[in-house]
């Protein structure tokens, strides 16, 4: 007895060919519906902040005035709190991950600094903000400086940093680390000479990258507390600060007050976008051009 | 025989000579493993810092207002005269933009993922995915700007009783904001399946969609799933974009059309700037922040565990 | 086309090669009609000039060292091959006197009258019923009661029905690969193909697996045009009518079995059957 | 420091029409006899005054003291009260209402002396729609039952049954604004508001609502609105002697807008100023300047004896 | 301990291996000693009960099967194996008379009299200078003469300086397999240690790279003791003065190089020597 019938396959057969091509043309369409948001998002700002940019606008002061408005102060305050961000999570970051993967034994304990480093990577970035500000403003008494602002941002993008750095620290091949314990040379040796050199693309790739992100947040500064109005630029790291990100709410949300400050927000996305994509570029430059030769 | 007419260089000998500043060097290394786990244990201080400050003013918080109130209140006035501290508005908005943003997020980055792993050529996914990766790179505050000063005037003419600021527009800008996260990741669990997997089912005489939906998505479930929870976490935990675009009443309702608030926005809202301490209100900051920590840490831990439970045994 | 006839005694057939070649010589028809077959995979040449044609109710075996290409034949014969964005043919392979690469055949509709099994059991990480039901469903059968007795049908003509009868909602990687690859060969049984390829389908079973295979293999043949590859001489010798042996892309001999195993023509042939290359 | 800052605030005086060229040949006269100042100024409160004081702190900082950082927040009225009274607080807080008698008993506690500076006048500023073009006018009464729980008006129609028969829709800032409770306290003389009123935190919320919703109403200070003429249109007024439109003119001291106009305020925490000669020399500048720049966004100058009578409180903490 | 002696025409030394048999008989000296080893990876036991002794200015070949435990042996003698946390062993290595186990002993000080050469040739990611120069710079040689003058030895200890004097400050990668499996002698070399161990040192190598390499063994047999593993049996006769025969992590058999190639007493050692299992 027969089960499959031709005719029947044959007839299906044609719907459900329809069906693929039909839902091939659906799957590119929503592939293509996010880089579509992505264009016009582009193209709104640009075209709302382009013509806003200018050096007076990067080099300038803060101002009320829209037409004397620049944001030099909050490239330095992203600046400087980069100066806190990189060097703590590159240290705790890189330290977590080189304790983890050659130090420490697997295990129980191992795998719950991992799991909660997972768990970490998922808390908001809000309440990260509340950490900072309860933390580092209040309790520690810093108040609203970059230092506090920088070390709330470490702690955000810490589990990011320690994956990444893990990941590296991971692809780097044993016979390296043999060779070097071969030649009578000790562990922190061997990691430090042979190990951490070559994970070090790696490791900067997934800098960057996190670092991208700190540039980025806005939340945790809201909860730590930006004055709207700073004009004096920071000048180290226990100066009062603002950043990109901060601006561009503050722009947002004033633009009632003063149309043109809907303009100088998109000048600042522009510019923040252009941050980012630089630092993008970067780390993809570095992971290209490093990639394992060994 | 060398060409210098010097003493070879007895290397051996050179390095007994070293012996004494490298016992020294010893006793360093010794450290090393201490000192390493002294730094890797700050994400645990981390952890610990964070239940700590929410607990303690979160407790504070309950001596001053009835954790029933809290949870059961439909009623959140904290600026009032007679404050109310029902938390349940906040829930609902918050649930609302996750369930928006996960209506968009979900299907679209699930049809990405499928497009990229089953359909795309190489070509095509080689220029698709960083696109989608500058989406995902993309700042919140940007998003927020995009939704309030665009998607809203845009869906109002679709929706003419929109609310200039509702929970609409922001849940859906959330959602494109999380397509790439929901893409990749499901990405990553469907190209780990087999490719033998595909084969057979192709030499079945399937088409490249039954290959997708009845093979490819079965056996990469777990990691689907696991994705999309992920992606519930950080809507749930998403701030900027709901705060510029879905204002801050505090209404309870169910109305998609209307202001709602989420956790997020209100503890950027009562901060405002800068939290005064010691009120209420100020606790309160800490019993939402409390609540929005509970919700997302099950979440990632919900998340963990599919992809653990159901790693797929092929 | 051939329908699958429900076998209750498994054991019973067991005829030698000649006998079946004697009393298949006549009728037989061609199945599949390759010529002057050319494949590249980009720039390197995987095929060349074939010219092979597979009959009905044989079991038609190829051969040859690593790398010749018999792969990458068997997958062309369904089409497969062109999964590999590079592939690129000429030369024409006739399905029942109609050409495979005929813009009006689909390759799906190509691909459900000739089934394949591979090297490596390739079960879906589902129950063994939706294993076997998952040809029949995708080709619209939805009656529960018509898939139930496939699935019986097809587990039986695999000889497997037995071993699962009672765990057929157990998930499929729980059997040992033997049991898989009868599996596999069942869920291709259940839509009725004309040609069933076998791309050395016992290369990852142990022993007796293989030999349960093998004599799975000669059943089958009543019903359908068997091409298999394999690496194990003897096992060609053993179960095929005709064997094809692979040399470079090229088909240096293709006759016989008995030929090609005792009195090869070509000099290649011979030093490859003794073992002396490969 | 006691001599620097009266010099200095001598210079201030003479420089009454703050024009760029004025303070820059002012400025160069300060260098020979004023030192320069260093420090930070913090303020924060009322997102009312914040423009206002945002202003004077970016003048100040051009055009007199380099060295001292003037930062200015606005969290609203209320909420930098709360920053305000505390240990080591805010050096000002801006204010759209009066402190409140909890907030004075709050700084007795603390032992801290407030000042009060009372800097500009602002009216309360009911606006509507762009294409509302039935309720241009409308007595206070009217306006009040529109916000009031049981005002009985819920709709255009009950107003005036030739206006449209929809629903009336009411916006506000929430309660962290002094606008808020100005509102609540002086003119709905604290009964409870409509159940649905749509309280905000942002006014460009606000504004963003009002300029879509046809059916909309909100109430702001004067400032929010005269920077957006093109977006709204405010509704005049008619305490009893016909609409009055609010304008700079209208809102000031006697004005016909009297009744909805307001006094807004910084408050000097005046420990810190005796402590901090620049917390001195900035609110000096504040009351020295504030009528010049009040004009500008949306404020009513107040009478000069206030502004003198402030002046001199100031000069006795030297 | 012993000092490299630079040799300018490296290919005059071609002796056969009887003639070093006879040479070296009566003086030479044990190096390593081992006794009733046994060692455990967890659970497997992967040495069992090995007596052993390399001795100095010889080479020592240990063949046997894969998975036999000569790589295992290689690494317990420089305490290698001891990266692997679940290893546990019994018995005792005596180096110069001292066990290695000793508690006084630092690995650290054994690896560096026991130099160690791996399969795959694995330099460094670094210069070629810098991949030298690495092990007497951890050992705290920093003076730049003194490095210099180690290089340039180590690398004509090797063989490989004439090649690569023009670019000792490229990146080791672009070196051909051959010139780094060189090189990583060379890099063993330079810290001048008493034994050299080499775990398969040519086996991925081409044919040509392999000569070289193994005429260095013999060579470098003058002043340092050699132990090899290797697959390739012809190898081991070539070069070495001893062979041991390992078969599942024992000993089978350990004499002369020509006795265990010519007169084997174990009949599995023979069977192995004749290709009939392995
Ligand atoms: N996807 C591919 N891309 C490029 N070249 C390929 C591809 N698949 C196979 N080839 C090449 O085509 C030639 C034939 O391969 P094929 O797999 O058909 O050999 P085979 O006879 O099946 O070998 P084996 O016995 O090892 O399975 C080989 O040289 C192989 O390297
Ligand atoms: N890290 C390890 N953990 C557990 N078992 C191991 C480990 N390394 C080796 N073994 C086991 O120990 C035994 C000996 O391994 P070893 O690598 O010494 O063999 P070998 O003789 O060098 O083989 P080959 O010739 O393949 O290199 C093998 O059975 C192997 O599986
Ligand atoms: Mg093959
Ligand atoms: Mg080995
Ligand atoms: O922001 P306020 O002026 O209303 O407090």
């Amino acid at each position: 007895m027969k089960y499959v019938d031709a005719g029947q396959v044959q007839k299906r057969m044609n719907f459900r060919l329809l069906l693929n091509a039909f839902s091939k043309v659906i799957f590119f369409l929503a592939t293509i519906f996010g880089l579509v948001v992505l264009g016009i998002l582009i193209y709104r700002v640009l075209s709302d902040g382009i013509s806003w940019i200018n050096i007076d606008f990067l080099t300038g002061k803060q101002s009320t005035m829209p037409e004397k408005a620049g944001i030099l102060g909050a490239i330095l305050g992203t600046l400087w709190l980069m100066v806190v961000v990189a060097p703590v999570t590159m240290f705790f970051g890189v330290g977590t991950a080189i304790y983890l993967e050659l130090y420490a034994k697997k295990g129980r304990f191992q795998s719950f600094i991992q799991t909660n480093i997972a768990n970490l990577a998922g808390v908001p970035s809000i309440v990260y903000g509340i950490l900072g500000m309860t933390v580092f403003v209040r309790a520690l008494d810093m108040g609203n400086i970059v230092l506090a602002g920088g070390l709330t941002m470490s702690l955000l993008i810490l589990p990011i940093t320690i994956v990444a750095s893990q990941e590296a620290i991971r692809a780097v091949p044993n016979h390296l680390g043999e060779a070097s314990y071969g030649m009578g040379a000790t562990k922190w040796q061997t990691i430090k000479n042979i190990i951490l050199p070559a994970a070090l693309p790696g490791i900067l790739t997934g800098a960057i990258l996190s670092l991208s992100r700190a540039i980025g947040e806005t939340a945790p500064l809201v909860v730590i507390g930006i004055p709207a109005l700073l004009i004096p630029f920071p000048g180290s790291i226990f100066d009062k600060f603002t950043v990109l990100p901060m601006q561009i709410y503050y722009w947002t949300l004033d633009s009632s007050l003063v149309e043109e400050y809907a303009y100088l927000a998109a000048a600042t996305i522009i510019v923040l976008l252009f941050v980012l994509l630089l630092l993008n570029t970067t780390a993809i430059v570095i992971r290209n051009k490093f990639q394992k030769r060994y | 025989m060398m060409q210098t007419n010097r003493e070879p260089v007895h290397v051996q000998e050179l390095i007994a000579k070293k012996k004494q500043s490298k016992n020294l060097f010893l006793k360093f290394e010794k450290s090393i493993p201490v000192i390493l786990f002294l730094i890797a244990s700050i994400s645990i201080l981390t952890t610990i810092g964070i239940i700590y400050t929410l607990l303690s003013e979160t407790i504070e918080f309950f001596q001053e207002v009835s954790i029933v109130e809290f949870f059961t209140g439909t009623v959140l006035k904290p600026l009032s005269q007679n404050p109310k501290f029902g938390v349940l508005p906040l829930i609902t908005g918050t649930l609302t933009s996750t369930l928006i943003a996960m209506l968009v997020a979900a299907p679209i980055g699930l049809m990405t993922a499928i497009y990229l792993s089953e359909f795309a050529s190489e070509r095509i996914r080689k220029i698709c995915k960083p696109l989608l990766e500058i989406l995902a790179g993309i700042p919140t505050i940007v998003y927020g700007f995009f939704a309030f000063t665009f998607v809203t005037p845009l869906l109002k003419h679709i929706i003419p009783g929109l609310e200039t600021t509702n929970i609409l527009s922001p849940g859906i800008v959330m959602g494109i904001m999380i397509i790439p996260m929901i893409a990749s990741l499901s990405e990553d669990a469907m190209t780990s399946v087999p490719n033998a997997m595909r084969e057979g089912a192709l030499a079945l005489g399937a088409t490249k969609l039954e290959v997708a939906t009845r093979v490819v998505i079965p056996a990469a479930f777990s990691g689907i799933v696991a994705s999309i929870v992920l992606a519930i976490s950080r809507a749930i935990g998403e701030t900027m974009i709901v705060t510029i675009a879905s204002g801050s009443s505090k209404s309870f309702t169910f109305d998609i059309t209307e202001s709602m608030q989420t956790m997020t926005a209100y503890i950027v809202e009562v901060t405002g700037g800068d939290a005064p301490a010691g009120s209420t209100i100020y606790y309160s900051l800490y019993a939402v922040a409390m609540t929005l920590f509970v919700f997302t840490l099950l979440m990632n831990l919900f998340a963990r565990y599919i992809s653990k439970k159901f790693k797929e045994d092929y | 086309m051939s329908a699958i006839t429900v076998m209750e005694q498994p054991k019973v057939k067991q005829r030698s090669n000649v006998e079946v070649l004697r009393t298949a010589e006549q009728e037989k028809d061609v199945v599949f009609d390759t010529q002057n077959l050319n494949l590249w995979y980009g720039d390197t040449q995987a095929l060349k000039d074939i010219d092979l044609s597979i009959r009905e109710k044989e079991v038609t075996a190829i051969i040859g060292p690593s790398g010749c290409g018999k792969s990458t034949y068997l997958k062309t014969l369904n089409r497969m091959v062109e999964l590999v964005p590079t592939v690129r043919t000429t030369g024409s392979i006739q399905y029942k006197g109609k050409s495979i690469f005929d813009r009006s055949l689909r390759v799906e509709e190509l691909r459900t009258q000739v089934g394949m099994v591979f090297q490596k059991p390739n079960p879906f990480p589902k129950s063994i019923y939706e294993n076997i039901a998952y040809g029949p469903k995708i080709h619209g059968i939805k009656n529960k009661m018509i898939l139930d007795e496939i699935v019986e049908k097809s587990l039986r003509g695999a000889y497997i029905w037995d071993e699962v009868k009672d765990r057929l909602h157990d998930n499929a990687y729980g059997l040992s690969g033997g049991q898989q690859q009868r599996l596999c060969i069942a869920r291709c049984l259940a839509i009725e193909p004309d040609v069933i390829l076998m791309d050395e389908p016992t290369s990852a079973l142990d022993p007796k697996s293989t030999l349960k295979v093998e004599e799975l293999i000669r059943d089958l043949k009543d019903d359908y045009a068997i091409v298999i590859v394999t690496h194990n001489m003897q096992q060609a010798a053993r179960i095929s009518d005709r064997t094809a042996f692979f040399l470079e892309g090229e088909v240096v001999e293709y006759d016989k079995t008995d030929v090609i195993f005792h009195e090869p023509q070509d000099r290649r042939t011979e030093d490859y059957i003794n073992g002396r290359f490969g | 420091a006691c001599q620097e800052a009266s010099s200095e605030k001598e210079d201030e005086k003479e420089e009454t029409n703050t024009e760029e060229n004025a303070s820059d040949n002012n400025e160069e006269e300060n260098k020979e006899e004023t030192a320069d100042l260093e420090g930070s100024v913090v303020i924060d409160g009322s997102g009312t005054v914040f423009p206002l004081m945002s202003k004077l702190a970016e003048n100040y900082m051009t055009n007199e003291q380099e060295g001292v950082s003037v930062e200015v927040s606005r969290a609203g009225t209320s909420a930098g009260f709360k920053k305000f009274l505390v240990e080591d607080g805010t050096d000002f807080n801006d204010a759209s209402r009066q402190i409140k008698d909890e907030e004075k008993a709050k700084a007795e506690e603390l032992g801290m002396e407030v000042k009060e500076l009372k800097v500009a006048l602002d009216g309360l500023t009911f606006v509507i729609n762009k294409e509302n073009d039935w309720a241009k006018e409308m007595t206070d009464e009217e306006l009040r039952k529109i916000f009031l729980a049981d005002g009985g008006v819920t709709k255009w129609s009950d107003i005036n049954p030739d206006w449209p028969d929809e629903k009336i829709n009411t916006y506000g800032p929430n309660e962290n604004h002094g606008t808020y409770e100005f509102f609540y306290e002086n003119i709905l003389e604290e009964k409870d508001l409509v159940e649905d009123v749509n309280l905000q935190q942002e006014y460009s919320t606000l504004v963003k609502m009002i300029e879509e919703d046809k059916n909309g109403i909100a109430f702001f200070g004067f400032g929010y609105y005269v920077n957006n003429t093109d977006k709204l249109q405010a509704i005049h007024v008619d305490f009893g002697d016909g609409p009055v439109e609010p304008s700079l003119d209208t809102i000031a001291e006697d004005g016909d807008y009297a009744d909805f106009t307001r006094p807004v305020f910084t408050y000097l925490n005046v420990d810190l100023a005796k402590e901090k000669t620049h917390v001195l020399d900035y609110a000096l500048y504040v009351m020295n300047n504030v009528n010049e720049v009040a004009g500008e966004v949306g404020f009513a100058p107040i009478p000069d004896e206030e502004v003198q009578e402030s002046i001199d409180f100031l000069e006795g903490l030297k």
